[in-house]
């Protein structure tokens, strides 16, 4: 059976609140328009303007609100239209949620959500364009997670909405059309996968390609066109980027000897970053290439359609990656 | 005597909160009729054909169209000058027109040409005209609140004689930053003239479901405001003259224009699920702003039905003039990705997905 | 009969605005009067202590006191219960007492020691008390009201007959995530009851430098408010009675407390440059909160002098007392800098400066 | 001559707003309190209230006027009073003044400083102690720069006044009341230092130690105590996290062949990462032992100064760390 990013992410809703009177949704349109991406619809119908609520065009406001739900027991899902304007409301995400467990020595935990379509979409320009999975896994007092598949957005949705902790969970707008081949037990109302724990989607021994979200679908791509060449990569779908989960990626490199890290956001102080750091750290003997970082380019985004292809990965950027930390070589460009 | 005044009394009385409202009598002139019609036609049929353009997918993304507001846009225009500045919201392609931009160059921002005014690289969201004082265009919905009371300030501090006009609409008259940037600007009386365009909806949400006081000319509470009817462009041009002069002389102060968009609120929202077809035909039938034009046109006798029809035509011509124009404009080239990312970069290295295939120097 | 009914007017009438306001005659007994002076004693004394414990560096970073402001905490907690929630800013030592917060708890944690309320490891800002709901202790201006709002959500979702008291400065007051926290509240009729502590300066800025309009009971514009003199015990608890019964019946309502504090801001602040000492001793004379009530215990003959001074003498022992428990409290644990960092930590690994020194499994 | 690091700072402003009447500071308490930590002492005076600017405590309505007024031809001096009040305003920051420029292809500059002190000071716990410098340096559009003296204070604060973009300016709480000497030049108001360019602190050929702001006085004594062991660090002021020195720090790192990152700030995402990355993309070959991150604990802020102490860098971890980059035993630490 196939089933949407997008289905996959409403049955989760609907069953979390099903399971458990005090999860409660709130957010921009997410009532009576359905969501603006339709990730909400038929909830409002469900459980009533009690436990869906459509806010004001308020981030701060609304998320504060949220966080102080979270203090009196309550398990809010705030959605941000898009996590552009979960900039309004950080202040609340970082000190208001991340932080209060700790500062009260335990007395104020804050089961929340935070989630919303992250990074680019298509033609949005520079203002609706920017992933914040670094910003956020920098905080210590967050959770992480970024799903690429329908499996994925099931269980890691779940995960965040039973976790007792602040989960900020960015989607993509670009994968909520998509479908994947999903299990029985994928499709249980009890299914749930593990917060800190990467996937490995691909096995592979000549070269490890990390990646979140809608890259993995490209490192999978990439990873076929490398295969046809002769090199077989394994693919990693890192799932949870605070925690991250240096032992797979560290077990992985090991085996492999090469890497190379995918995202689409800004490259300094990124994912790939991160990784590399952490390889070097744990794995530093076992590299027998330099680290290969694919990311979005670093500018704003552009709108025009051959500008914006240019500020993001495409495929044949980790194909190309891949093949020099095999040290195959690749003929070099000109610059731009 | 196409300059001769004539005296026309706005559709409904102004609504005032603690400031005298202006007269209802505006003096205009027969040109200026003509031109309010010419230059809501133009901004009409450039929303019409950017829906087409939209649906050909020559255009991406978001695109917000302003038919149905464009009496805001002229009217306010007509009480101004280019000195004086502008900054709105994501809902900004008439606006620029307004100020003196270019259907050309806005169709081919648009479709993210090279000809466009932000050379493509904006998008529908963010065109600007900074040597009109038009700062854009901005996607975060209030954001424009402060940055507008800001541009007031280098008014007032390099002691201007002008005014700034901050565009936001009935949804994001609900963010704090307002509400900051409005106290900041009462304390020192900033030139600022804070302008909700209140169409009703922000999004799906129907006003009174997002403020509890949709009264949002009285919402700078301690500032003063005016409701203005949106839809009459000479009640606009009134209520935005009498606006600058009291920002100019005493600080802030909130207009609230009574209008409505045609449109859903952008290209995937057919606008049709949170409003009936009645109240949006009945807008259309009973306040449309250019058909209101077209009727004090008449009554004037400053031309015929015919004579406006070929207005019209013309009109559209140039419209169609101007797309094929900027479809011949290429995408902008390739070295532009690192181009503006600063103003003096050093001439450090900038780097796409891959730094070892992709790299610029920073101008 | 410590427990007979008194009826006492408030100092001044209150102020009112979109509501009736409650009544000037206070209803209290002897033992409640006896109980305020006593509580507010102890927090005064507390405060004071807690200047000389900076002063030998015992206490570091940011200390808020709260001397002066003592009716407001007092004068909330005697009208309402500990179902009810309260949360504030960083001058929140006095809260947390009035919310049966214990002296000793409350030194340790300004002292950053196991024994603290939040272990040492939250500080002067970071006073919480779950189980008799007060939720800190935030040291971000303004934060605390949407938070208080939260609370006021859970507890309507709940179906819980409570409120919360959401406390905030008049610095804070200009904050528009208050505004927009507001605007929600009473469109979700939430029992949210946002007390503005006016104490007239924000740090080194007077109200009105911050505000241009300073009337905060009036801010919340369409929510109605009432102005409490928030130096007088009664009127305190009289307003909060009120305001509380109005949350829970229709939602939101301000409360602005016009109060002093004696202190300078924090620490660093002499709280001497912007006021003149002139003005500090006026307030003392004549409107301090411990003042007025030790008058009415004379006046209604409910004890001498000399028994309100052993009171004191006890009050300054029991103080002493509890610093010398408090530094007798070891500083906490080094596993305690992993520990809360989440509530579920899976069993991560988590590091020191130096990774391959410190390091610790998250529990 | 000596003079302080708050000196510096107040000079500096002093001096800028003497040659540029656009140049003008605004904040909360720079005024008549003479600034919260007295940086803009008498400059109300001198420059009366028109060009120093008292606000209310709304740090998003500010910092969108200061950036409007950027839009118009001023160039504001945003001061916050810390720079985790910033996040209240990091809309502005990010998607109103580092983007505009690229949006507008080139019309709407933006020549703004925001400054403040960031990171941690001493017992202010989980709110008040966080560092900003990684999130900032994440975005294209922004320069981010982070003096660590006097000099740097001097000639960073007039570089990052007289720049055409938006410059976050990374002051330390802690650093203010340290003495300096400084020369003539320093003194001179002409002097300003340049933007993207680090500074060799010390010279030495065995290890390079990274570090910015307070963290460099703590890397200069670690090399003291390593020279005496016979370890000769050099070490690096990167002075400008964004851009980043790529240049200044793989040269060292290929003669010293070793690597010692320090930071104050959470690592995940950090500025360690981000350089551990920059070596491995560009002299893989010349390292000759894992990169070594010393940054802060990976928890909020704790207030107890045990704890505290325990949470941020300390001499002693750069030298540890060093020693094992250069292979000399260290002994290994128990579990917290
Ligand atoms: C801070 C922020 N939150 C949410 C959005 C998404 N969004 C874009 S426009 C819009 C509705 C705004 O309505 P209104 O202010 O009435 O303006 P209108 O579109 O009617 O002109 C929303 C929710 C955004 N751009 N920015
Ligand atoms: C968002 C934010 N900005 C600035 C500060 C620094 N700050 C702490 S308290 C304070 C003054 C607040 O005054 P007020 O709200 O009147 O409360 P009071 O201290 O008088 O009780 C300021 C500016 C902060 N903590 N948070
Ligand atoms: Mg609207
Ligand atoms: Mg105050």
């Amino acid at each position: 059976k196939e089933i949407t990013v997008r289905e996959a992410l409403n049955s989760s809703l609907d069953e979390e609140m099903s399971a458990d009177p005090s999860v409660f949704l709130m957010g921009e349109e997410v009532g009576e328009y359905q969501g603006a991406y339709k990730i909400s619809k038929g909830l409002l119908d469900k459980y009533g303007p009690d436990r869906v609520l459509d806010t004001p065009i308020t981030e701060a406001g609304f998320t504060g609100i949220g966080v102080g739900a979270a203090y009196h027991g309550l398990r809010p899902i705030v959605e941000f239209m898009t996590f552009n304007f979960s900039m309004q409301a950080i202040d609340h995400i970082i000190n208001s949620a991340a932080k209060s467990n700790y500062m009260s020595a335990g007395q104020i935990s804050v089961p929340i959500v935070f989630r919303g379509p992250n990074g680019a979409a298509a033609g949005v320009g520079a203002q609706h364009s920017q992933c914040y999975a670094a910003w956020y896994a920098h905080v210590p007092g967050l959770k992480v997670l970024a799903p690429y598949s329908a499996e994925d957005a099931r269980g890691l949705l779940k995960a965040a909405i039973r976790d007792p902790d602040p989960v900020v969970f960015l989607e993509n707008e670009l994968l909520y059309g998509e479908s994947f081949p999903v299990s029985d037990e994928v499709l249980d109302s009890s299914f749930c996968l593990p917060i800190g724990k990467a996937k490995i989607e691909r096995q592979g021994k000549d070269v490890t390609i990390t990646a979140f979200s809608k890259m993995v679908g490209y490192a999978l791509q990439a990873a076929d066109i490398l295969a046809k060449e002769g090199i077989s990569a394994e693919v990693i779908n890192l799932r949870s980027i605070r925690p991250l989960d240096r032992a797979a990626i560290n077990a992985s490199v090991r085996k492999t000897n090469r890497l190379v890290t995918v995202e689409e956001g800004f490259p300094q102080h990124g994912i790939g970053a991160e990784i590399c750091m952490a390889v070097v750290e744990d794995s530093f003997e076992y590299l027998d290439a330099p680290v290969e970082r694919i990311a979005g380019a670093d500018v704003p985004m552009p709108y025009a359609a051959n500008l914006e292809r240019m500020a993001v990965p495409q495929v044949e950027d980790i194909v190309r990656a891949a093949k020099r930390a095999c040290y195959r070589a690749v003929p070099m460009a000109a610059a731009a | 005597d196409s300059t001769a005044a004539l005296t026309i009394e706005t559709s409904v009385p102004f609504t005032s909160h603690l400031v005298d409202p202006p007269s209802r009598d505006v003096t205009t002139t027969p040109a200026e009729l003509m031109t309010f019609f010419r230059d809501m036609s133009i901004m009409r049929r450039m929303e019409i054909a950017a829906d087409s353009l939209y649906k050909a997918k020559l255009i991406r993304g978001f695109c917000h169209l302003y038919d149905g507001q464009e009496a805001v846009a002229v009217g306010m225009e007509a009480a101004i000058t280019r000195s004086d500045s502008i900054i709105t919201a994501y809902r900004d392609h008439c606006t620029y027109l307004a100020r003196g931009g270019d259907l050309v160059s806005a169709f081919a921002e648009l479709m993210g040409r090279e000809a466009g005014c932000s050379r493509g690289k904006g998008g529908s969201m963010h065109f600007y005209k900074k040597d009109a004082n038009f700062y854009g265009g901005h996607g975060i919905v209030g954001a424009q609140v402060p940055l507008g009371c800001g541009l007031a300030f280098a008014q007032k501090y390099k002691k201007e004689d002008t005014a700034t006009f901050a565009l936001y609409g009935d949804g994001a008259a609900n963010q704090g930053q307002l509400f900051e940037a409005l106290n900041i600007s009462a304390l020192w009386k900033l030139p600022a003239i804070l302008v909700c365009e209140n169409n009703h909806y922000g999004m799906g949400t129907a006003e009174w479901r997002a403020a509890k006081s949709p009264a949002y000319y009285k919402r700078g509470d301690y500032v003063p405001g005016l409701k203005v009817d949106g839809m009459d462009v000479l009640a606009v041009k009134q209520a935005c003259k009498f606006a600058k002069d009291h920002a100019v002389a005493n600080g802030p102060i909130v207009l609230e224009m009574d209008t409505y968009r045609y449109h859903g609120h952008s290209m995937s929202d057919p606008g049709s699920t949170y409003r009936t077809r009645d109240e949006i035909s009945g807008v259309r039938q009973e306040r449309d702003p250019i058909e209101r034009v077209r009727k004090l046109i008449f009554a004037h006798d400053l031309a015929t039905p015919a004579e406006l029809k070929d207005m019209e035509k013309e009109i559209r011509k140039q419209v169609d003039d101007a797309i094929a124009k900027a479809k011949e404009s290429s995408m902008p080239g390739t070295s532009e990705l690192f181009t503006n990312v600063y103003k003096k970069g050093f001439g450090v290295e900038s780097f796409g997905p891959d730094r070892k295939e992709l790299r610029a120097t920073l101008p």
